[in-house]
């Protein structure tokens, strides 16, 4: 038991050195623009820079824990975004249709992706390579190589709007209420499997922290104009991608295939379902990102996407996702995305040259993931 | 119904036109242990993977008959709904997954919505490993914490766990001690007396003797001989195995012992995850020339993490230090302690020893590949040459030199493994485990090859936890219990029982039935 | 041959929307005079226009018109063309150091004066963000010098405040967009202008603007007449555009590719140096589009009413 | 040894099916363009179009072969072209001089992300997307994000002059000499050690073959205006990359390395310090290939080598190196960058639409690893 303490706090501290990490950086943004950086306003904005990242983000942690790559997402998610304007500016679909075709054509195309890696046996890094090229062709065909535009007021709103300030202190208070029903539940649970169930102080201050985050939150938000939706969406997908990955028999699975993909299949799992699936989940997860990207802009552009995938693979491994795969968690690859968001927000608040910007973000990117490897032990 | 549970007729596999099975039948009745026994490479595990439904039904000819009805089993899933559990030879754990996980993959046990319910699966794998003795294993930590024993023992509960009508158990014993085959032995007696039928394979005979009802030989992917195990002897099934009588197990020669050699002093590891724990603790020894030293002990006792600190090859933190004629040595890495004249052949062939992709020859020459260039260029037929001669005289059983090294047999791939090794002309050779998996035969020629080194003027190093191999071949035994020198023994009148209680006995002095001669330079005494 | 003429026409990337009309426009003048057109694009990658020109010279064309992605980097693909007697024109950026036989353009620098301009005629004084193209650009920098040029005398005496500049990675429409709300924030909305240096980055720009309800207010810069972009201007969100009259300079420039091939002459108007030597040149007029002027697009074919008033 | 026979059938048929690749690939290009396609003078562009690709395709096959990855190289190419081209144009430094100092800084970078990766122990994945990022932000900061033009005539000869056609013709014959000798010393080595020599007609029907290339070749080359130099610098880099992998003790050694890290450790290989050169390797081909690339567009150019990484990468897989590591060759890599640069310039003659340029050349990638895998045997 006390072995399991140590280890606890083992990944705990992992996560807590990046979001030591992201303290620094925004400590030493808002020094250098005099308070600017964490005014509600820019953290709005930060949070909004970074959703699509994010979203990208939370599809590539399970792709990468399956022990899998995808490079294809920068591309798919040009593509999807570009349809999405093309149905809604040419075709004039209402918003709710244009959704449901664009995920069900994302969660295609993955599935397609994941049918070639997992049935096929073509690594996926080759599957990526060539969807890379192929689905950044079929946005040029599709918006003959044109920016598509404008978009319909309720598509941007999908990017732009917020929820207005009491739905935002609701949620807050529905979110509190979960976390406390939740430890309550797993505290009785412990107890009535006779296991030791942890003292009553630390549930509690556990349940304060919780509390404070939400609040310091739904107020930062509301301090400006309310949680913008696709900070929202990023939160939703959050928490469903957390429950997944570390609740359901899908997300272990996940982490088995990833870790010995040979003793998973001999356990009598069908490893090549989950794979395809994990692509499909990826698939929609460009769909989600390419929509907002288009809200965003509100205009479906020929090179939108283009290198998301690198951002979100960085992000990822940022986060303490494994390269060998096996290991990693979705709330790391979001404070990745964070941090790399963080940066290119202040240095750009501070006016930083292009080629600095680059050389910076280069350097934090490889000194972050060998912080990681050095402070992780050295077995293999 | 017909009388047998299962019929397995004619059964054919190839690997890539090699054919590994060649038209094998066996037959099993419910109830019933039968011992499959077979050399390295003879196909006892490919058989099982057949059976088990690793290699679908379609890409294997012949016929299984399962309760009387055609088997054709696309996935280990159909095999398992039938009642066919089996335990890998290789160890078949997800290293990331806790071991409760680990235990129910495929399994699981769920709350509405394909939640995990890990209370009930927790409980459920703490009373396993109670079963098995091995209450100290966490469940909710990951696989990956524990050594290759309890990892074997995980498995077994895995197995255990299933609802099995046949229960295949390939090696299941390898890496484990006296006294957990003890256990699991009983194991497998009480699930025979709850009706369930067993498959065991094994080249520890000894337990074959003990539990199994029919003895099943197969050689060369033939079924040679079924008997009943009242009508069999050890000594009848090596006979069958191997197509020759073989009188003894353990071939010891007469050999010269000279000066002390080789010493190691002070040699403490710590934990790799927990680097406040030492692993190995305090641990000096001595070797003399031509001299076997057998290294015994329970699993996790850090035999393996002692010998790789020797050698240089300890992934975390250790001092050690290591003195050959007199001299202290560099032994750092890997690569200058060879240069010094040490020589290890690792525990776990599949991840320290053989590289899959090099064929049989390159991995023979790996170490000593710099002595065929010149200005970097390999003579690659004095290299030929070389390995031809080395195949020759260690007779090693191989087509052409050019075969990818996977393609041979457990034995075959651990005699590569230690010609590589000793073409670098060690003085000093270090064996940790060197017959794990190895077929009588093989083992046979292993010791042979060991005795002639030593009369070559070489000494040995073997750890093993076979302790009738450690009395049979060792001219002096230490035993290591828990990080620490437990005890150092001339092998002289040595029993199983001496060691086994110096490896279990805590707290006491260090046990010795020989003190001045052996260790008249040892700093321990 | 000079009857039916093969004309390789090199473009930079047809991923930025003007270039797919320049193309149209282009190839549909040069089949009415009887020629045949081979159309490559380089996607924004100067090894493949070099290879992309090569291919073409091997293919056997009597004329290149070559839109150069780094107008500084062909000289020798167009020495290969020379070699073969291949007449080479070069398209909307005048390519440097190179023996080429005439250029049809708009001038960058030109642009860039006109997008300052037309900035700073509607806020002669305040704070100017420089939202610029691609850092790898050539023609990004060359914007940016035109536009330098008409801010420049201000700045000295006081009256605009560059308050950032940043380059936009790949022209990127969203990158624009993130540059843009922060440098909002990190100014208190107080930007009175943003010179952007196309559309695709203007539409970044007031998208940003839009969120802080100031689309409309702040006036922005562009340029290529993009449809998305002319909409803009019409609904007031986007201050100017320029208008290259595209249609205008591809059928010139077809007209111009097959005279060569046929030994005529050209009705040059100008004479550029471009390093190696003076080019003869066809000069012709972009045009600052405001809200103003906007029916001179339908006038001149460029959109239909239709496309237009479409939503 | 019939066994022997099959294996190296197997692995000849392995190129052959690549050759057969390239041969119907080339045949449909000639039949479309009525010739045109292989006329002397496209052969001859065509090679030129593939060589920088296929330099730095030469040292991702060995990076690749030891099981790491390098996606820095890219923007390293970039930035070592851009330091060629400020030296020559800024500092009129004369051209042996320019190269030493490139190719210096070159293989100083590429030991660089070899420490990292091997001794620093972070995934190379990492260097390499941290490098990507930070060496094109120096190359910015290097050439100011302008062209640096022009260069000397001298720099440009490197990428568009041509050996004479006397010396392509001794060059083959030099070439088909060494075949001779080569072929007629492992027969006398054999025979000398006892092993079973190979009947002459089969080594006279391989000397034929050699001899056959070598005349094609020259004779290819030299009906347009010679042997280009930069195609002349890929045959010598595939020379000895070629003696390198199959005949040194370096070569075998990056072999083990990649197949089985740790065996080859305890082996007593010194593992990092192979990895160390192999980048260091890697730094030097970007550097070749930065100066070609700057001799060819006879400007140093900030955007240079963009995505030059994909190709490479693409290159070797196409070519059967393994994603895993252990296998793969190099001329393998070659002939895979060839496949590439054959579709690009096929498609170019045959004036394609630029999105189905890149959606076919996303399908044939992806197609030609699955050929691979599923022709190669299900070992393991
Ligand atoms: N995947 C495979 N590919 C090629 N050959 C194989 C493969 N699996 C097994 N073989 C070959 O088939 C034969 C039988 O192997 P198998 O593993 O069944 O032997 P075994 O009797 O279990 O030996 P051991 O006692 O060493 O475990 C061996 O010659 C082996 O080399
Ligand atoms: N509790 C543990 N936590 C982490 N790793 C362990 C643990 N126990 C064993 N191991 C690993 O398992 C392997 C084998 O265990 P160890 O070396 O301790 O035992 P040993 O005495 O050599 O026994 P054997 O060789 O019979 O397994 C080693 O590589 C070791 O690192
Ligand atoms: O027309 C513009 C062109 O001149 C510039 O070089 O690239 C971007 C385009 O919008
Ligand atoms: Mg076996
Ligand atoms: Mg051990």
């Amino acid at each position: 038991m006390k072995n399991l303490n140590i280890k606890q706090l083992f990944t705990q501290y992992k996560m807590l050195a990046l979001l030591i990490a992201i303290v620094l950086i925004w400590a030493f943004f808002s020094w250098k623009t005099e308070g600017g950086f964490i005014t509600p306003r820019n953290l709005s904005n930060l949070m909004r820079q970074m959703s699509i990242t994010g979203i990208v983000a939370c599809g590539m942690a399970l792709v990468i824990i399956a022990g899998e790559i995808d490079l294809s997402v920068g591309s798919l998610l040009g593509l999807l975004g570009g349809v999405a304007a093309v149905l809604d500016v040419t075709h004039h679909l209402p918003l709710p249709v244009n959704l449901m075709l664009v995920l069900a054509l994302g969660l295609l195309i993955g599935l397609f992706n994941g049918y070639l890696t997992a049935y096929m046996k073509i690594p996926s890094f080759i599957v990526g390579l060539g969807g890379m090229l192929a689905y950044r062709g079929i946005v040029l065909g599709v918006t003959g190589g044109t920016t598509v535009a404008p978009v319909s007021a309720d598509m941007v709103y999908l990017g732009q709007g917020y929820l207005s300030a009491t739905t935002g202190v609701l949620l807050g208070i529905a979110l509190f209420a979960l976390a406390v029903f939740l430890t309550w539940q797993q505290r009785n649970k412990r107890a009535q499997h006779g296991l030791d169930v942890a003292p009553l102080w630390r549930d509690g201050i556990k349940i304060a922290a919780i509390a404070a985050v939400l609040l310091a939150f739904v107020m930062t938000f509301n301090s400006y104009e309310g949680i913008p939706l696709p900070v929202l969406l990023l939160l939703v997908l959050l928490g469903i991608f957390s429950y997944m990955t570390t609740q359901t028999v899908f997300g272990r699975r996940i982490y088995a295939v990833g870790s010995n993909m040979e003793a998973t299949r001999l356990s009598g799992i069908n490893v090549n379902a989950i794979k395809l699936w994990i692509f499909g989940i990826m698939g929609l997860m460009c769909a989600l990102a390419g929509l907002i990207n288009t809200a965003r802009l509100a205009a479906g552009s020929p090179s939108a996407g283009t290198s998301g995938e690198l951002d979100a693979i960085a992000a990822c491994f940022i986060g303490g996702t494994s390269m060998r795969g096996g290991s990693g968690t979705v709330y790391g690859a979001l404070i990745g995305a964070l941090v790399m968001a963080s940066l290119d927000n202040g240095m750009s608040m501070l006016d930083v040259d292009t080629y600095w910007q680059m050389i910076v973000k280069g350097c934090i990117l490889t000194l972050a993931v060998w912080v990681d490897v050095s402070t992780r032990s050295a077995r293999r | 119904m017909s009388e047998y549970l299962l019929e397995m007729k004619d059964i054919v596999k190839e690997f890539g036109g090699v054919r590994a099975l060649n038209g094998i039948d066996i037959k099993v009745r419910a109830g019933e242990c039968i011992g499959l026994c077979g050399e390295n490479g003879a196909g006892k595990s490919t058989l099982m993977k057949v059976l088990s439904g690793v290699y679908p039904h379609g890409t294997w000819d012949g016929e299984i008959l399962w309760e009387g009805q055609q088997l054709k089993a696309q996935s280990i899933r159909d095999t398992e709904s039938a009642g066919i559990i089996i335990i890998h030879q290789e160890l078949m754990l997800v290293p990331e997954l806790s071991v409760a996980e680990n235990m129910f993959l495929g399994n699981e046990i769920t709350l509405p919505g394909g939640r995990m319910d890990y209370a009930a699966m927790n409980k459920r794998a703490e009373e396993l490993l109670r079963e098995l003795n091995i209450p100290e294993v966490n469940v909710v930590l990951p696989v990956k914490n524990y050594g290759g024993g309890h990892q074997q023992l995980i498995e077994i509960a895995k197995a255990l766990n299933k609802q099995a009508k046949l229960l295949i158990l390939d090696e299941p014993s390898s890496s484990l001690t006296a006294s957990e085959i003890t256990v699991l032995l009983n194991i497998i007696r009480a699930l025979k007396a709850k009706g369930v039928t067993c498959i065991y394979i094994s080249h520890k005979l000894d337990e074959v003797e003990a539990i199994c009802d029919t003895i099943v030989v197969i050689r060369d992917g033939q079924h040679i001989a079924t008997t009943p195990m009242a009508a069999m002897s050890a000594e009848r099934i090596i006979a069958q195995m191997v197509g020759r009588e073989m009188n003894q197990l353990y071939p010891k020669q007469e050999h010269a012992i000279g000066e002390v050699v080789f010493e190691a002093r002070n040699v403490t590891c710590y934990d790799t995850e927990n680097p406040q724990r030492k692993r190995v603790d305090n641990i000096s020894f001595t070797l003399r020339q031509g001299e076997i030293l057998g290294i015994a002990g329970l699993v996790g006792a850090g035999r393996t993490e002692l010998v790789s600190a020797l050698f240089g090859a300890y992934p975390g933190e250790y001092e050690a230090e290591v003195w050959l004629n007199g001299s202290k040595l560099d032994s750092s890495s890997p690569l200058k302690s060879i240069r010094a004249g040490l020589a290890m052949v690792p525990e776990d062939r599949k991840q320290h020893g053989i590289v899959p992709d090099l064929d049989v020859g390159q991995n023979m020459s790996l170490s000593v590949l710099h002595e065929f260039a010149r200005l970097s260029r390999i003579d690659k037929e004095a290299e030929l040459k070389t390995i031809r001669t080395e195949i020759a005289s260690m007779t090693l059983k191989t087509a052409s030199p050019f075969l990818p090294i996977t393609s041979l047999s457990g034995g075959n791939q651990q005699k590569a493994v230690l010609s590589k090794m000793l073409l670098t002309k060690p003085k000093i050779l270090i064996l940790d485990e060197p017959t794990r998996g190895v077929d009588v035969g093989a083992k046979y020629e292993i010791y042979k090859l060991m005795f002639e080194l030593v009369k070559q003027g070489m000494s040995i190093i073997m750890v093993s936890s076979e302790l009738a191999e450690v009395l049979g071949i060792s001219d002096r035994v230490l035993v290591i219990g828990e990080g620490k020198l437990r005890g150092n023994f001339i092998n002289k009148d040595l029993t199983q029982e001496t060691l086994l209680a110096a490896a279990l006995d805590q707290g006491h002095a260090l046990a010795s039935n020989q003190t001045s001669q052996a260790n008249q330079f040892s700093p321990v005494l | 041959d000079a009857k039916n003429p093969k004309i390789g026409f090199s473009i930079d990337d047809l991923r930025v929307e003007r270039w797919v009309r320049d193309r149209d426009f282009f190839s549909a003048e040069a089949e009415k005079l009887g020629a045949k057109v081979f159309v490559q694009s380089a996607d924004a990658s100067e090894q493949r226009q070099i290879s992309q020109i090569e291919n073409l010279i091997s293919r056997g064309v009597d004329v290149l018109v070559i839109v150069p992605y780094n107008a500084t980097v062909l000289n020798n693909a167009i020495r290969e063309a020379k070699k073969a007697n291949i007449k080479v024109v070069s398209y909307d950026r005048l390519i440097l150091n190179a023996d080429i036989d005439a250029y049809i353009s708009f001038d960058n620098a030109k642009v860039g004066e006109m997008q300052a301009e037309g900035l700073v005629q509607l806020k002669p004084k305040g704070n100017y963000y420089l939202l610029g193209g691609a850092p790898t650009d050539n023609n990004a920098k060359i914007l940016r010098e035109g536009q330098m040029k008409v801010l420049q005398p201000l700045i000295d005496k006081g009256d605009i405040k560059v308050v950032g500049k940043q380059w936009v990675k790949d022209w990127s429409a969203s990158e624009a967009m993130s540059i843009v709300e922060n440098a909002l924030t990190a100014n208190n909305n107080k930007i009175d202008a943003i010179v952007a240096s196309n559309d695709g980055t203007a539409g970044g720009a007031i998208q940003a603007l839009a969120s802080q309800k100031l689309s409309g207010k702040v006036p922005v810069s562009g340029q290529d007449a993009d449809l998305a972009a002319v909409k803009r201007v019409m609904a007031g969100t986007q201050a100017m555009t320029v208008y290259k009259p595209l249609k205008l300079i591809a059928s010139e420039a077809a007209k111009l590719a097959v005279q060569l091939v046929r030994n005529e002459k050209p009705a040059y108007n100008s004479q550029y140096e471009n390093g190696l030597k003076k080019v003869n040149t066809l000069l012709l007029k972009p045009v600052p589009l405001t809200k103003a002027n906007v029916n001179l697009l339908v006038e001149e074919g460029f959109y239909t009413k239709a496309q237009l008033s479409a939503n």
